[in-house]
């Protein structure tokens, strides 16, 4: 498929709309369906069709594997660490509401890093499993 | 910071785990691993004084009251398991260094100590939550690690076996949501409490019976009652030695508390029980496991295998006592899951040593093992004397209970059993025995044991096998007072 | 409509348990398991439907909405999901590498012969 | 239709078919989730279900080549053990509240806190992220943990060991 100029073109002109998707999405969750989960799955999904039309070494030099592989725990940590930051602010774990002076604004706040934490995590994630699937079968990894 | 100990009982742990995946060096992820484990230890028991001293802990996740938000609650039987759990993954850290790095490819270690810490987590969450879909969750977080941690094992039979597990455990999870999926429809609420006082309301009592049915077959598969234990042997005799003696130490004994929760706190003051066999049929299936896995055990050819085997008899003691339910049967019950998880620590962390020096556990390589590894085999005895109940030791003050538990219900043929399955227990403890004492050595062997980072966890967890059994105020004191709360319909 | 949605679940969840348990292909367990576990998200999402009501995102235009607490708990259940096939797969992968089949039943063949000759 | 997809499922020997036909029973039931008003359920499982499942299922298929063989035997048992699961949910389901029936329980205890009060406590008008994200924010947190889990687990499984790339393929 690498040789496909019709595909090599429509994929480049997908990739910058499926990520804007995404954070449309991403962003957009609060106030219609979507979140971090969904956003995280479109954005692996422009990845792997990157992958899956210039090949996986082109994919891995675009996001290298270290960085996917540290993004799985920073999203984590991010969230867990929204959890920290309700803690040290003198709330419960996972307290928003102490999270700014107006309570109400401190949980948008709160839900806003929470949604980003997922959306990492689950983007590289998904990335990282594909990758793992698809390094399997030719190349020797790494 | 005192009152957020809840949240930080299953937040460090699980927070270790991406700090291990960012380090990415073994030795780092051993000592975040190590201080993680040991600050989840110090945790719970600061909460089991706690609560010991004030009773019942309530936390609200997010300041969002129950049963809106998610509860953590810490009470007597709760406090009692967490101390059991992250007693265990301590004792097991300093040990770990030296055995996996025998046993798994160094450049998948901190994957390892990683999923160790999501395993570790998701056992204290599934204890400390009060909340039916929180446990599924932290369900999921600790079988996935374990998937990963069994097929971390050598060979490829680990793979095969952690396969199959997943198969198992996943359907087990997904009869858990179906039970409390039906629980949810007729209570509308998720939060244990608020669930078991809303059950006295309801009128139609077949979605809850369904319930019951799934909840049980569920954590049934997941905590291997007899006849739903065929994952574990597998499971047990591939993994590597550190997770076997994890796994058998907490994880079916959190599966059993799981179901404790359900049959005493949110079924048994509803009524919707009444009638129902359910202490008839767990004493049924309990008595099957004593007898026909005792058997089995004294027929495997493997060390490992043998007390994988013995495990799935000794849940039947302690579901056993479920089912007879009284106030002795039940203290038996909940200290036997004490005893017999360290016990088992004791014991497959003995093995462990025998696989890193000789990496074989089958019996026929076992011979003169009391000449070649003194101490280890002193130490396999003593437990094993532990296993089977004899006096002075952990095990027999549960047995004792049990015993005394059935004796007061008059169920004579009960009594006899737990005697008929203490004898097996002699049967193949006594194999061992015979193959490493009475076997001749093989020629030019030297005495070579374990070092010291896994001697020590090995005689500490030896120890508490007899200290358990001398004083048997701590443990069995505790199980009374869990008791009560069980028994008090969660007051 | 009655119960009618309960036993669609149920009939899609009993379909997809006996192809778990019955089969012996590695991978057609691993899709046996995620139909079972996606029909129980039928089980909490037909329920919480309300006729009339609309998606559960307030707006003044609307005043009934359907009930959102299951649609979460599935959310939550279809990650779950898909983490447990991701992690079934690469069991599958590597099994496959080391026994050259995905059948269970020649898989313990192959193991009973090993230790037969051992 | 989804009834007989699953049949079709279950009787196709042919992986491949197979792993196509789950990929469109994903899609039939995300709508049947858009019907029952769950969009954001519908979304995930679309992207999920159909999306990335078939792409992982596609993948392992690609490493493992096989088509399923025939059963060697008879499978009565579980033939037997699917049919009492299911006659033990029908009984179950049976006294659950009929089809959308607004006075059952679940819809009048708990979820109406959410309903009414998500805009003004949270200020997201998104009940389904409200819920999610903050009233019970620590399942999403065990959430994303589990799909860390299994990130982190497939690595450890399928990453080449450095001796497998030295035996050279």
């Amino acid at each position: 498929m690498k040789n496909d100029l019709v595909l090599r073109v429509v994929a480049k002109l997908f990739m910058p709309f499926m990520l804007l998707f995404a954070l449309y999405v991403q962003f957009h969750g609060e106030l219609g369906p979507g979140g971090g989960f969904q956003a995280g799955v479109i954005v692996a999904a422009a990845v792997i069709l990157y992958a899956i039309v210039f090949g996986l070494p082109a994919a891995r030099r675009l996001v290298p594997d270290a960085i996917v592989e540290s993004m799985m725990a920073i999203g984590v940590l991010i969230y867990a660490g929204v959890g920290v930051a309700g803690l040290l602010m003198g709330g419960a774990y996972l307290d928003y509401f102490v999270l700014d002076r107006d309570p109400v604004h401190g949980q948008e706040r709160g839900i806003f890093w929470v949604e980003v934490g997922v959306a990492i995590t689950v983007s590289s994630v998904m990335l990282k499993i594909f990758s793992m699937f698809a390094s399997r079968g030719h190349d020797p990894d790494e | 910071m005192l009152e957020h100990l809840p949240a930080l009982q299953v937040v460090v742990p699980l927070m270790s785990a991406p700090l291990i995946v960012l380090l990415r060096r073994p030795g780092a992820a051993w000592l975040v691993s190590t201080l993680a484990s040991f600050a989840a230890f110090a945790i719970a028991v600061a909460l089991a004084l706690r609560v010991a001293a004030t009773g019942t802990v309530s936390y609200a996740m997010g300041s969002w009251p129950p049963p809106w938000g998610i509860e953590y609650r810490v009470d007597a039987l709760s406090a009692f398991m967490l101390v059991l759990v992250a007693g265990v993954a301590a004792l097991v850290m300093p040990y770990a260094r030296r055995s996996v790095a025998a046993e798994v490819p160094e450049r998948q270690v901190y994957l390892f100590y990683a999923m160790y810490c999501l395993c570790v987590a998701g056992l204290l969450g599934m204890t400390i939550t009060g909340d039916l879909f929180n446990v599924f969750v932290f369900l999921e977080i600790s079988s996935l690690s374990t998937y990963v941690l069994i097929a971390l094992g050598r060979g490829r039979r680990a793979l095969l076996a952690a396969f199959q597990y997943l198969i198992v455990g996943t359907i087990g999870a997904t009869f858990y949501v179906i039970g409390i999926g039906l629980l949810y429809l007729v209570t509308g609420s998720l939060n244990f409490v608020d669930v078991a006082q809303r059950l006295s309301g309801v009128g139609e009592l077949r979605p809850v019976l369904a319930a019951l049915a799934f909840i049980t077959v569920g954590l049934g598969l997941k905590l291997a009652l007899f006849p739903l234990h065929q994952w574990l042997p597998n499971a047990y005799a591939y993994a590597p030695s550190v997770v076997t003696t994890f796994l058998a130490a907490t994880a079916t004994k959190v599966s059993v508390y799981v179901l404790v929760r359900f049959y005493f706190l949110v079924f048994a003051p509803s009524q919707a029980l009444e009638g129902v066999p359910v202490g008839a049929v767990l004493v049924a299936l309990s008595a099957a496991a004593i007898v026909a896995m005792s058997l089995v055990a004294v027929f495997q050819p493997d060390l490992k295998r043998m007390f994988a085997y013995s495990s799935v008899a000794q849940i039947g003691y302690i579901t056993l006592g479920l089912g007879v339910a009284n106030e002795s049967a039940l203290t038996g019950s909940l200290a036997h899951l004490v005893n017999h998880g360290v016990t088992k620590c004791a014991l497959f962390l003995l093995v462990g040593g025998i696989v890193l020096r000789g990496g074989d556990t089958s019996f026929a390589s076992l011979a003169g093992l009391g000449r070649r590894m003194p101490w280890t085999s002193f130490g396999i005895v003593i437990a094993g004397l532990s296993l089977i109940g004899v006096p002075a030791t952990a095990g027999f003050t549960s047995k004792w209970y049990l015993i005394a538990g059935a004796a007061e219900q008059g169920s004579w043929w009960i009594v006899a059993l737990l005697v008929a399955g203490s004898l097996i227990a002699v049967a193949y403890v006594w194999r061992f025995v015979e193959v490493a004492y009475l076997a001749p050595a093989p020629a030019g062997a030297a005495v070579h044991e374990p070092p010291w980072s896994m001697r020590i966890p090995q005689a500490v967890a030896v120890a508490l096998c007899v200290v358990l059994g001398l004083f048997t105020a701590f443990n069995v004191g505790y199980a009374r007072r869990a008791v009560d709360l069980l028994l008090g319909g969660g007051q | 409509m009655g119960h009618y949605s309960y036993f669609v679940t149920i009939f899609l969840m009993v379909a997809g348990l006996y192809v778990t348990i019955a089969r012996g292909n590695l991978v057609k367990k691993l899709v046996g398991l995620s139909i079972c576990q996606t029909s129980v998200y039928l089980l909490y999402l037909a329920p919480g439907k309300l006729i009339g009501a609309t998606a559960p995102i307030v707006a003044p235009q609307y005043a009934t909405y359907s009930n959102p607490l299951p649609h979460v708990l599935i959310l939550t259940a279809i990650v779950v999901g898909v983490a447990t096939l991701a992690l079934g797969l690469a069991l599958v992968v590597r099994i496959r590498e080391a026994y050259g089949s995905i059948e269970e039943d020649q898989i313990l063949a192959e193991d009973g012969r090993r230790d037969a000759a051992a | 239709m989804m009834a007989v997809l699953v049949v079709a499922v279950a009787v196709q020997r042919n992986l491949f078919s197979v792993v196509v036909l789950t990929g469109i029973y994903s899609f039939l039931m995300a709508t049947v989730m858009v019907a029952l008003d769950a969009v954001d359920v519908a979304m995930t499982e679309a992207s999920v279900g159909a999306g990335i499942s078939t792409v992982l299922l596609l993948g392992a298929l690609y490493l493992v080549r096989a088509d399923e063989a025939k059963p060697m035997h008879r499978p009565l048992l579980p033939l037997l053990v699917s049919i009492g699961v299911g006659v033990a949910l029908v009984y179950g389901t049976l006294g659950l509240p009929a089809f959308s029936d607004p006075s059952a329980p679940i819809h009048t205890h708990v979820a109406p806190r959410y309903l009414n009060d998500a805009l003004r406590e949270t200020g997201v008008p998104n009940v389904v992220t409200a819920v999610l994200a903050s009233y019970r924010g620590f399942d999403t947190l065990g959430e994303a943990m589990v799909v860390f889990t299994a990130g982190a687990g497939v690595v450890a499984l399928l990453r080449r060991r450095r001796r497998d790339v030295g035996d050279g393929k």
